[in-house]
């Protein structure tokens, strides 16, 4: 476990009544903060934001959900104190935040296995390289079938589910599977991953990818492929065996707020030290704990 | 010269009956239809999430946990946007009612303002999100407050207001005012006496159906940023806070399907608001109607 | 193009019905009309009206549909302003002011006369409400003196004893007639010196109306009273003089027995004879 | 007093300012990085593409008509059947329950519309149309219409109840059926109040975003298909509010060139509605 | 109930004024109406109805606001259905048929029927649709035919010669007596036996008023026509026989002479004197 870094407040428990319990030892503080970002880090923002208001309940936190770059859009126009992420900031962004005079600081908080899925009477696509993967996403100017990409494959158009366009989420899949080309014009986008799961669910031909949390919440409805012979599960994605589609997720932190806000200390060390077990209460994957004893390290020497 | 001839008619006659019930029940199935609609709406609703629908439900905030899952915070949100909503747009609502249907002279400025309002009521709600982003949440630093999402649907409902205010005090007999006008009341005696005491009914009834849009309206929100995880109350105006179709929107886009029985029970929540707004509407309206 | 517009007072004694009591002296005019013309946009409604009206006697304005019988009612309290395309050109003296002077508040005119309407049209408040509308707008707020005002004018309009015992119920609940009544008493309320009725009986029964006509004698000793009626055996029954409007004129004004017997000219003949309207 | 009150009804036109000012300024930068022409001509929407975005409003434009058309479709016919049922065979009793119901009906917020067509419509819809995808222009289509129906029968009704009840009598008093006075009195004499219903349906369903958000899909296409992903200009709206447009890239403010088109596009619905009620008004 | 329901042929004849040009035959009757009692809701509108109405003249009712005239005029063609609350007990045999009996299809019965408004009511179409309109509902599409009936019905309203150039103008672009005559023009095209009419001519102007009356007269050649009308004056101008409502009740049937010189009952009196109404 995590256990090196924790104090009374934070053990490894995500029980609520445990929170309870030791909430008592606490000086209760109050205070506001707010976050917004990216969808795929929610769950894990909930779940912390959930335990945390047991223990401090009169820290009012909310967490807005728009995305990696809609937070970093409120982040850089100075409206929230840190901000979700799915993927490591952009130069462009870091520019803006710089501009404006805002410094952060990176936090790694879990990892997502980004899962590839297809409809539960797909018999053919169990296994997929990574380069078969890329030619069957990208875009080739005309309509695509699964037997284009290898003849055994049924000769039937592919049906495309892909999360919204910039998702960090996205992001990732296009640079590191696409290598940064386009892909295919005829993918069904949406922010909402849901959409995403009924929709694969609902065709016989469709192939979708989104974070591993997804999957493992539906798992019975869909199958998840392969890649390179490495199928997602925690295991594989924290010791880093399910390559290249295992990814950070990050939270960052304005500095100026912790230095200023004594509530927004407290309430990152508490994600920091909480946010391992919370992560895989949701389905996701802790990180390794030198990690989060960085983490650490960057928040005290913050303070 | 005789065009119509007896049997002429009477042969007609028959099919012009039978023409007559044929297409009442065609007229009387369209009219059902909606109704069937709404049941089966319901039903769909109720038997989704009627298991989620408990005490809890209503007493909890939301959580990572289908079974914990609660509507607290935006239940008590969307009634603070009320707070706001109902007051801002009634006030300046039946303002621009009076003066427009009592005071203002025909002018090109009058019908300038009478066509603005009746083309801001067909503006998408989502404009509106944008309007209230650019102006109330970031120009006037409101950030994602109750003031500024209650600003924002108070002028997405001002129109509609305006609208049925404006009919409410149009459809009060010109008999009254002539009355008052006759025993030498001022016009502003006779507004505040007589007209709007009478229009009051149909102002409430509008009133209250915008105020239900309102509180339905989830597009402008999701384009404001309100958040949704939240584990407090709103404290004040300047307060964070979440609404119920907010909510409902973000457990609809959960990966575990019993959030989708979590965002059923949440609508069953909404709509059960909504129709005790509409009931109140129209005991009001009910109430008042014979009055002349 | 005023017929025969009779305003002599000393010529209209002697022509005063002999059933009716009339006092020996000159009548005093309130009113005095002089050269007044109405438009109604493009439409011409009164033209060229000369007509004087006599304090305490009851003065009928008979004449078909259309005529300008309501109009000129209504511009002797200037409600006719009421609609925004009125123009008027000429004078109406009251008590020797020009009332179309933009000068004259109407809220002063209105409030010295009253006016009773083709339909009944009470508030929908209670009895007393309606009746202590108009002190209140005067601003009198003490409830004894309002419940003194009220029983006095409930009584002038001959219906305090019907509803003495309801005065907090809706005026709503009453019939037509009281109806009728409780709007004489609301403005009798606000002690006018002038009351302007238009067909105030049309829309009643033949026992209502007999009460309302009885009440209009009965007020005529202390009002001045005008009214526009469309039945001639009420304007021969109750009023001392008649005017026969047609197309926005005066045919012909003079004292009631002279219009419905001996009528100078042949338009006022046909009409009170029922040739037409 | 009076001035008190000019400035409350002033308020509706500050909004349309700001409005317009929030939508120009945003607006303009957009066409200072995309070309006007390629903006209104373009049958391609493709703004996230990494190698070479392409800003071409017609799919979505197509893809909100698409919608549009199959929602009028289903609300202009029962629309106005329910209305001449209510306002010419009804008894006040049975519209005294019909008509709150309805007023309900057009209450239910539009997000439980659209969860509605996705869990409910859109699987019915499978049933019937094989090929059906779960995201399509069918689905959102018929729900949109559903939810303007109550509007179009109320408004028409509306109109229908202020022809004069003379009129009537005067046909009925001619022998006619009550069919006859509907179809060949009331509804012609109540015309230009139903095509003025019909056009506050047509611009509330090109406004309309919850139903198609949920149900219609993300896919910008510029072609017929109906039972095919499909997206409109509103939901691509909602797509980039709950996405993130990074702040000041090119996608932030096609958002707001896409809001200043759809709010053209009321305009003009409007101006129309106008233009009927003047063309069409019959006097009585 | 009903006082002096004097319904005998015989006598009725006698009576007749000599001015008017009476058939010696015994006039046959269309509608014969028999202990008619009507209800709207609790109101009990008319009582005891005993009424026959002849064949090819014109029948006036008269009678004080409310008394039931236009309830019983409507009952005549079961336009009073149309109000939900209505209840009848009784009989109207039109032509020997029980009008009242739900089997007889009121469409078939309007079609025979035919009736005029108080208020003109022309539909919002043009001249020519709206004297087209009753015809094409019973399946007449031939243009040839259709101008055919145009020109007799409107020729039969007397309004030929003021409108035959404008026939595709809407009919709102007519004046009030105009109007009031298209009605009567669509009312003839489909045919009718008999026509009612309610208070025709109250919402006219005297010219239009007289050309209406004319109308009336010349009407009664062809058709059975009844009128109600307020005016007495006019009822004596131009009807056979004249009917006394009071309250709901038939007080005096008889000639129209005999009416208004001498009538039987005390009230009839008082009314056509103008003592009340
Ligand atoms: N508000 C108005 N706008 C335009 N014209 C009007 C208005 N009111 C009345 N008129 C016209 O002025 C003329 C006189 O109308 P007024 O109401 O004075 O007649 P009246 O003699 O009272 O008739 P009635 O007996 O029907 O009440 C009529 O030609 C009428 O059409
Ligand atoms: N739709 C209705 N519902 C209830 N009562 C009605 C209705 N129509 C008429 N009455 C009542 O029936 C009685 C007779 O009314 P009717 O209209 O027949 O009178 P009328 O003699 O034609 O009067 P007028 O000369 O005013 O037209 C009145 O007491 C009236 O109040
Ligand atoms: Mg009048
Ligand atoms: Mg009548
Ligand atoms: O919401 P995202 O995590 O996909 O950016």
């Amino acid at each position: 476990g995590n256990d090196e870094k924790s104090n009374s407040s934070s053990n490894s428990s995500s029980s609520s009544a445990e929170s309870n319990a030791s909430a008592s030892d606490h000086e209760k503080l109050e205070g506001k903060l707010s976050g917004d970002g990216s969808s795929t880090v929610a769950p894990i923002m909930e779940a912390i934001v959930e335990e945390y208001s047991a223990e401090q309940p009169k820290v009012q936190v909310s967490v807005g959900v728009s995305g990696t770059g809609g937070g970093f859009e409120k982040f850089i126009n100075g409206e929230t104190d840190f901000s979700d992420a799915s993927r490591p900031i952009k130069d462009e962004e870091a520019a803006k935040l710089k501009e404006k005079g805002i410094d952060y600081t990176e936090m790694k908080i879990a990892y997502d296995g980004l899962s590839i899925v297809v409809n539960k009477e797909n018999t053919w696509l169990k296994d997929a390289t990574v380069k078969e993967l890329k030619e069957i996403w990208i875009e080739s100017g005309k309509d695509k079938k699964w037997s284009d990409i290898n003849s055994k494959w049924p000769n039937e158009k592919i049906v495309y589910y892909s999360p919204g366009t910039e998702s960090g989420t996205y992001d990732y899949f296009v640079n590191d599977i696409l290598e940064g080309k386009d892909i295919v014009k005829s993918a069904t986008l949406s922010e909402d991953d849901n959409v995403l799961v009924k929709g694969v669910e609902s065709d016989k031909n469709a192939i979708g990818y989104f974070g591993f949390a997804y999957y493992i919440a539906n798992k019975d409805k869909l199958s998840v492929v392969k890649v390179d012979g490495v199928e997602p599960t925690h295991d594989t994605i924290k010791s880093g065996e399910y390559t290249p589609l295992s990814r950070p997720l990050f939270v960052y932190v304005k500095n100026e707020a912790v230095k200023s806000n004594p509530v927004m200390y407290n309430f990152m060390k508490y994600a920091i030290d909480n946010a391992g077990d919370l992560a895989e209460s949701v389905g996701y994957v802790r990180s390794p704990d030198e990690d989060y004893s960085e983490d650490l390290t960057k928040l005290e020497a913050l303070k | 010269m005789n065009y119509l001839h007896e049997d002429r008619v009477k042969k007609r006659m028959a099919s012009r009956l039978i023409k007559n019930k044929l297409l009442k029940s065609f007229f009387l199935g369209a009219t059902l239809l909606s109704l069937v609609v709404l049941a089966i709406l319901m039903y769909r609703m109720i038997s989704q999430g009627h298991a989620y629908l408990n005490w809890d439900f209503l007493t909890n905030f939301s959580s990572r946990f289908p079974q914990n899952a609660g509507i607290k915070a935006a239940l008590i949100g969307s009634l603070w946007l009320l707070a706001v909503v109902a007051p801002v747009s009634l006030l300046f609502g039946v303002g621009a009612a009076v003066y427009l249907e009592e005071y203002a002279k025909k002018s090109k400025l009058t019908t300038f303002i009478q066509m603005n309002i009746s083309n801001l009521a067909g503006v998408p709600s989502i404009v509106f999100g944008l309007l209230g982003l650019t102006i109330f949440v970031r120009m006037l630093s409101l950030g994602k407050s109750v003031l500024a999402a209650g600003f924002t649907m108070s002028l997405l409902i001002l129109p509609v207001i305006i609208v049925a205010s404006q009919e409410a005090i149009r459809a009060v007999p010109k008999d009254l005012r002539e009355a008052s006008y006759g025993m030498g009341a001022t016009k502003w005696q006779t507004i505040v006496k007589i007209v709007l005491p009478s229009a009051i009914p149909g102002i409430l009834t509008g009133g209250i159906l915008a105020l239900s849009r309102a509180i339905g309206e989830t597009a402008p929100l999701v384009v404001l940023g309100i958040p949704v995880i939240i584990h407090f109350l709103p404290e004040g105006l300047l307060s964070e806070f979440t609404a119920l179709p907010m909510q409902i929107f973000d457990w609809a886009k959960r990966p575990q399907e019993e959030f989708q029985y979590v965002a059923a029970a949440g609508i069953l929540v909404l709509m059960i608001v909504l129709v005790i707004m509409n009931s109140v509407a129209i005991i009001i309206r009910n109430k008042f109607s014979k009055r002349y | 193009m005023v017929n025969n517009p009779i305003n002599n007072k000393f010529s209209q004694e002697d022509e005063q019905p002999n059933l009716k009591i009339v006092s020996n002296e000159a009548k005093k005019t309130v009113y005095q009309t002089q050269n007044l013309d109405l438009w109604y946009g493009d439409t011409h409604a009164l033209k060229g009206i000369q007509l004087d009206i006599n304090e305490n006697e009851v003065t009928a304005i008979i004449g078909p549909s259309g005529c300008g019988k309501s109009t000129y009612l209504k511009t002797l309290n200037r409600m006719v302003e009421l609609v925004p395309s009125v123009r008027t050109t000429g004078e109406i003296l009251y008590r020797e002011r020009n009332i179309l002077d933009k000068e004259y508040a109407v809220e002063e005119l209105r409030t010295k006369v009253g006016m009773v309407f083709q339909k009944p049209n009470p508030f929908p408040k209670s009895i007393y409400d309606n009746i202590a509308y108009g002190p209140r707008i005067h601003g009198i707020k003490n409830r004894r003196i309002l419940d003194e005002i009220v029983e006095k004018s409930l009584r002038g309009a001959a219906i305090w004893d019907e509803v003495k015992d309801r005065l907090h119920e809706n005026a709503y609940g009453l019939s037509g007639g009281q109806q009728q009544r409780i709007c004489i008493a609301r403005c009798l309320a606000i002690e006018p010196d002038v009351i302007l009725m238009d067909e105030p009986t049309s829309a009643l029964d033949p026992i209502s109306t007999l009460k309302v006509e009885e009440l209009v004698q009965e007020l005529k000793k202390n009002y001045s009273i005008i009214i526009v009626t469309h039945n001639m055996q009420q304007a021969a029954r109750i009023s001392d003089k008649t005017a026969f409007f047609l197309n926005g004129e005066v045919i012909e004004y003079a004292a009631t027995d002279k219009i419905f017997s001996n009528p100078s000219d042949k338009r006022t003949e046909d009409y009170v004879s029922g040739r037409f309207g | 007093m009076p001035k008190l009150l000019f400035i409350t009804a002033l308020v509706s036109v500050l909004a349309t300012v700001g409005i317009v000012f929030t939508l120009i300024f945003e607006t303009v930068e957009f066409f200072r990085r995309v070309p006007f022409i390629d903006y209104i001509f373009g049958t391609e929407w493709m703004p996230f593409s990494g190698t070479n975005p392409t800003y071409g409003i017609l799919p979505l434009i197509v893809g909100t008509l698409k919608v549009t058309a199959i929602a009028m479709a289903v609300a202009v016919p029962l629309g106005l059947a329910a209305a001449i049922y209510l306002s010419e065979y009804a008894s006040e009793s049975v519209r005294k329950v019909i008509k709150p119901i309805l007023e309900v009906l057009a209450g239910v917020p539009t997000i439980v519309y659209g969860f509605f067509a996705l869990t409910f419509v859109t699987p019915l819809l499978q049933e019937i149309i094989p090929g059906l995808k779960i995201f399509n222009a069918l689905s959102p289509g018929i729900v949109v219409g559903i939810m303007i129906l109550p509007t179009i029968a109320s408004l028409s009704e509306d109109a229908m109840s202020s022809v004069p009840k003379s009129m009537r009598e005067g046909a009925l008093a001619l022998g006619s059926t009550k069919l006859e006075v509907a179809l060949k009195i009331v509804v012609p004499a109540a015309l230009s109040g139903i095509l003025a219903s019909a056009v506050l349906g047509i611009s509330r369903a090109i406004g309309e975003t919850m139903i198609v958000s949920l149900a219609g899909g993300a896919t910008p296409k510029f072609d017929g298909q109906v039972t095919d992903s499909i997206q409109t200009m509103t939901a691509y709206i909602v797509q980039v509010s709950t996405g993130d447009a990074g702040y000041g890239t090119t996608i932030y403010y096609s958002i707001y060139a896409v809001g200043f088109t759809l709010f053209i596009f009321t305009l003009l619905m409007n101006l129309i509605a106008g233009f009927i009620s003047k063309r069409f008004r019959e006097e009585y």
